[in-house]
């Protein structure tokens, strides 16, 4: 897999993080310029450097950070970035399908037939060989002792992942084969601890998948289907195959938005403000009647003028909430909420940011237990 | 429109009418509000220009095509129109279909007036892979696409869940993130009934304020307190197009100083020496004065009397601050909501709450909404969401002085104080010892 | 409806609030007793107290609140309590539906047909007519001027609710009819404003429902169903019959357990702690070498003791969350989480309750919107 | 049990061996944990007693009725088997079924030998309304009170995700909310995998440390900070049945004062002179003392020596001040997971690391868990669950000191300096100025 050294060496994979929204990964290749709004690099500038460095950039405007990559934040780092929402689904399938070292495990991306046309082919929803981010989760959790056989319909699709998991080291580990599974099934038969199917039609692979499985331990699947039609279907396959414990989960990730701020001032200091427009109103009121008072021009513009003045009512603003700041006579009083002391203690508060992923897809998750044994000697069978 | 439109819901009319200020969906989703003025030409940008008179008088929720600045109207759609237009954005954004034409190119060929149709015909002749398509993908894509650039828009009835919808997903902020589902349940915890009385602390645009008009249908009174020196303006209300008389009966508005009972408003005198009265223009003025000041005397007054039925709370102020001014006019038994974006505030203010034995039963709720895509075949919960929908802290209103209510000798005002203090535990839902209001 | 009254008359009908998980309606009639494990009380102690009162126990040894009647208390003080859960839901269907002053609703409860018997017929998730929720919270909504028409299949439930209906003034508000609404319909036509339906196969009754709701303005449904698959078969109901705008929600409330804590210590705390137990033992070791060596005593007995005590180890507790308190050599160090300080605030920490309602039921909206007109002036029909 | 279970899967056995602790479903859905012992006989209250002996050898997973304390193998449930069980308590709650036999009157009938089918029998017959059921109904209920009364059990497989689940039903507390996809997500966000080194704070019972062991396999290196003067005991651990080569290779333990650097422990003295030794046993404890002592400063040195992969926290101490010790330990782009049942205890944090340069991208993110029953025609969300499976903060440690890793000799460190105060703001992903590092 990607390098564990502590520095960075030519020919590594890295993680380019510009900011959270817009992390890249990059092969470094001396000699060649990485070019971002926020700066040019040189990759011979990060040989030599520790994985996880902050790096200036040539003309000392902005810098980046150089990560080492991980199955997360290559997840991150794809095209669509929405994806780093399925860590949520990658990792609860890895821990219920109980993949750990050394683990044998089937994965299965799209695969057309006619009958699954009718269906969405979630495209956007993979988590598959297509995107790859499950196959590195995958070939991380399980390791060197571990194998992932990894299916793919689309033959550019498996031209490119087959690629990627060479560059990234991972040839040992990953088997990729390009084939229609719904169709012909898998290579392996009576192997695999676990598999794992993002397809639009996963009931036709079901049969296919009991094949492939160990009959002498308990094995398990995953149909990763987005829409709640595929799941009812898949149930009823997995359950006329001879799965057993089938259940259904759905998991997501809810970021959270924190904000430190001022706390919320107590509405007595809000009360002392208005008060104090009243004041400096009825202030001014009496200022310009006496003003008035005191002037002996002639009945007419002045008059009238004072007049108005103390007939004078507060503007209302045209929308409360854009105009925070009356204009009370000469003098302005700020209205907005404000802190009565400098010394008022700012507070953290979250919640959950505006807009999350309210779904990715559902998890069908079944079991297959070992076969009953034909004879036993303290045990019974009872079918 | 129909004369069996019966008088009950004159809350807001049925129909439109000139100076609505009305909401419009637009082909891709959007939802617009739009001043509706008589003899007045609307524009809604791509989509088209019309004429404003066209929807006077129609019911709410039809849906138009714009031909020639002239509204046809449209059958309402059906699933089947919505499967074939709903996931436009879904199929462009999944990388397959890569749009041949930038934006500025069909702004340019749309301004030159080339219909719609021929902007589609031109994207799929241009379309990288769409040869690669199947037929039915095809029709699809071409159907959506139609959708995408067509000149249809569908008015939207202002109802309250409408309104909410539309000033929530605009901008959570400005409605405080109070949801439809954290509106609903706050007006429903507090009571509101037409011919009910209220005080409301209305932060969120008068989205409250708003729900609980709606609801009172013209019945019962309202007091706002506000934090400005002049009325508030409740900008939803105007979104919400109230008949006059929904609110006018029953909406007044004092602000932090006017609600004060301890404060004297500085106000300037009313009652004016007639000989000092030099113009018909001043007398006019003054009486207006003299009207408005009634009017602030009479509903402080009102509030100062209290006995109101609940107290309703969505302020930038912090909470246990207002109810430390306003809980003295809330009737016993009457329900205290308060809302916030925030747990954390809650938490707060519960905790303060559960030791003061006049607040029974303080809890604290976050709300929780899913919507569905249900298009055939394709259930699913909708792929993005609001984050939140605020929280919801309810409380009850009791007299506590159970001494004052003792109908016997046999009470002991110790054992009762043991008592008194106990229930400010037995009121924490996390409590389950349910004997710990027996001294 | 119930009491507007300031206080209590004879005749009214009361909501004894014990505890939050203890909540009952009570009927108030002078010369019955109310007794309770919170002690014994008159009625007659309630008349002429105000709503909202906390009363003592005649025996002095206990208390209770006092309150006024409202449909949420209501749904609190009814036999199976979770149903305070569907607040959330029966607040966002009065929403929806678009029900406020004057509103003409229907609402149906259970219908048993032959094909309804492969559903559950959802007794523990209704909240129709039959447990009132959904009756007393439109009845306070829609006022004197509103109408309810509730259906309800069981005649028995029927004539319970009717009686219920009365007792709480309710009658001119409410009409209840004993009916299997799936196969009879409804008794009006044109009128209604809304319906709602909780039954188990409101695919029945949706033609029903378009017949009742009137057609020269918007009208608006809701069907209430806890399966995916009922919500299948009534979406694709709702679009034959000519329903538009079907959509679906699901709605809970998550209720926050919020505790008063010191704040978390800083690691440094512990820190101390255990280098004070450390110190602790060594000088205690110390102190049995130095007494061991003062000794005269032969070899032997004692001589074993001492070097057993250099030797001493700390005790492992048998599971350190359970044995928090160390017992080192005489010396009791106190290892759990304290504030270093006396002065150390206390806050207040919210999360959701450990046990939730998951779901309740599935609501599917739909709009009939008010029929085109067959002529008009400005505008031209396009079916 | 089978010869071709391959070599990898030593992390835990694929049956059971005498000495484990194994999970048992009971036919009311509760899971116990019990040791099996060689030879000895096992009791599941109500449920019936059985030969230890049966079980061990067997393959996780099986399900078995007991008769007469030995066990009968049965197939795996169908969902058709489950469709007539499973709703039970539905069924018995919705008051129309209303139990004729108290519970103690069954419990005396069980006592008194009767089978669970008379049992059953009896309680049908006793059945107020059962008359009134139909015959489909009969069956079922039938059916349902057999598996109620049933002597069977099923035995669970100790997946982290099964043993995880057991100890978050029987008592958040003890795992601090810690879910299992809280756990799943901690795990992949840490990046643990056979090899890697990693140091853990774990005060939830060591789900934590199961978890990286069991995805360890055996290799690598983990050093956990403990809270008490004697090596932490994990009682989670004990469930797992971790064999011998999957935690000791791998797992050191500290203690707070241990771990601290300026801090020599005080100790007995391990070197003592030959000639003050006066015995064998003497000399076996010293040597004793001298290897844990060993073993001791190697775990020191191995963390003050530092480069590990990842810090995962799960404390009741402040999450802040633990990191302030450990971070130093922590490899540059190294990732640091701490959970916390409270999202406010993770907000403080993340207000802090944004202001520190060194940490990258904190976020604090909340679990989403849903679970549904998937029984034909009646699928729909469980109707209780679990209230919260925590929160989560992620951040990854860099070297921010930029100025040292500048090639060229353009920098200017003031314009950088006014850089590195710009990403704090940067990071912050409510900001959308994605420009916000340019300085």
């Amino acid at each position: 897999m990607w390098s564990t050294a502590r520095d960075i060496a030519d020919g590594d994979t890295v993680i380019i993080w510009l900011t959270r929204d817009l992390v890249q990964p990059l092969l470094v290749t001396a000699g060649k310029e990485f070019n971002s709004k926020f700066g040019t690099y040189r990759h011979s500038d990060f040989i030599g450097l520790a994985f996880g460095s902050k790096v200036g950039s040539r003309t000392g405007k902005g810098f980046i950070h150089v990560l080492r990559p991980t199955p997360e934040l290559w997840t991150l780092a794809l095209p669509h970035r929405t994806q780093i929402l399925y860590i949520a689904d990658i990792s609860l399938i890895v821990s219920y399908l109980d993949i750990r070292a050394g683990s044998k495990v089937i994965e299965a991306g799209p695969c057309a037939s006619v009958e699954s046309s009718s269906f969405p082919t979630t495209t956007k929803h993979r988590v598959g060989t297509g995107s790859g981010s499950f196959s590195h989760s995958v070939a991380r959790t399980i390791g060197p002792s571990g194998r992932l056989w990894s299916y793919e319909f689309h033959e550019a699709r498996a031209k490119k992942a087959s690629d990627e998991f060479s560059r990234h080291g991972l040839a040992e580990i990953i088997t990729l084969t390009h084939q229609n599974v719904c169709k012909d099934g898998f290579n392996v038969t009576d192997e695999a601890d676990s598999v794992f199917l993002d397809l639009p039609a996963p009931w036709d692979a079901v049969p296919h998948a009991k094949q492939a499985l160990r009959k002498d331990r308990t094995t398990r699947i995953c149909c990763f289907s987005p829409c709640m039609e595929q799941v009812l279907r898949t149930v009823s396959a997995l359950n006329e195959t001879g799965f057993s414990d089938i259940t259904m989960y759905e998991t997501l990730v809810r970021l959270q938005d924190v904000s430190q701020i001022p706390a919320p001032p107590p509405v007595s200091e809000i009360t002392e403000k208005l008060k104090k427009v009243e004041a400096v109103r009825e202030d001014k009121r009496q200022r310009q009647i006496a003003a008035g008072q005191r002037s002996h021009e002639p009945h007419g513009e002045k008059r009238k003028r004072t007049e108005d003045l103390t007939d004078e009512e507060p503007t209302p603003p045209e929308d409360p909430n854009s105009g925070k700041r009356l204009k009370v006579a000469a003098v302005e009083v700020d209205m907005s909420p404000t802190p009565t002391m400098s010394v008022t203690p700012k507070v953290s508060l979250s919640k959950v940011v505006p807009e999350v992923r309210g779904h990715t897809s559902y998890l069908t998750f079944a079991t297959l237990f070992p076969s009953l044994p034909t004879n036993a000697s303290n045990i019974q069978i009872d079918s | 429109m129909n004369a069996t439109a019966s008088s009950q819901f004159q809350t807001r009319a049925p129909t439109i009418k000139s100076g609505n200020t009305v909401l419009l969906r637009l082909p891709n989703g959007d939802t617009k509000a739009l001043k509706i003025d008589q003899n007045a030409t609307v524009s809604l940008g791509r989509v088209g220009v019309f004429y404003a008179n066209d929807l006077i008088g129609e019911p709410f929720g039809r849906t138009y095509d714009i031909v020639d600045k002239k509204l046809k109207l449209l059958p309402p759609r059906t699933l089947a129109d919505i499967e074939d237009t709903d996931a436009t954005n879904e199929l462009i954004n999944d990388g397959e279909f890569v749009q041949p034409l930038t934006g500025d190119e069909i702004q340019a060929l749309k301004q030159s007036g080339t219909h719609a149709s021929d902007i589609i015909k031109m994207q799929i002749e241009q379309h990288a892979n769409y040869s690669l398509k199947t037929e039915y993908s095809k029709e699809k894509y071409k159907k959506r696409k139609e959708a995408k650039y067509s000149k249809t828009f569908t008015t939207v009835e202002p109802t309250l869940f409408n309104v909410c919808e539309y000033w929530f997903n605009k901008d959570p902020d400005r409605v405080r993130d109070i949801r439809i589902d954290a509106l609903s349940q706050i007006l429903n915890m507090a009571n509101i009934r037409p011919g009910g009385r209220y005080i409301a602390v209305d932060d969120a645009s008068g989205l409250i304020v708003s729900g609980i008009l709606d609801r009172m249908g013209g019945s019962g009174r309202l007091i706002t307190i506000g934090n400005a020196d002049s009325p508030p303006a409740y900008p939803i209300m105007v979104t919400m197009n109230f008949n006059e008389e929904t609110v006018s009966p029953v909406l007044s508005s004092l602000n932090w100083a006017t609600a004060d009972e301890s404060h004297t408003p500085l106000v300037p005198p009313v009652d004016v020496p007639s000989d000092q009265i030099k113009s018909d223009r001043q007398k006019s003025r003054l009486n207006k004065r003299k009207f408005a000041l009634d009017a602030l005397n009479n509903t402080r007054e009102e509030l100062f009397a209290g006995n109101f039925d609940s107290l309703i709370i969505a302020s930038e102020y912090e909470p246990y601050s207002i109810l430390e001014r306003l809980i003295p006019y809330v009737s016993f038994s009457g329900s205290i909501v308060i809302s916030s974006p925030y747990a954390q505030i809650l938490a707060d203010v519960q905790t303060k709450l559960r030791a003061l034995p006049q607040y029974l039963g303080p809890s604290v709720t976050e709300v929780w909404l899913r919507r569905y895509q249900v298009l055939p075949g394709r259930t699913h919960p909708t792929m993005t969401t609001s984050g939140g929908g605020g929280f919801i802290l309810h409380a009850i209103k009791v007299n506590d002085d159970a001494s004052a209510n003792a109908m016997t000798n046999f009470r002991r005002p110790k054992a009762n104080g043991g008592a008194t203090k106990q229930i400010v535990v037995a009121e924490d839902e996390t409590m389950e010892d349910a004997e710990s209001n027996t001294s």
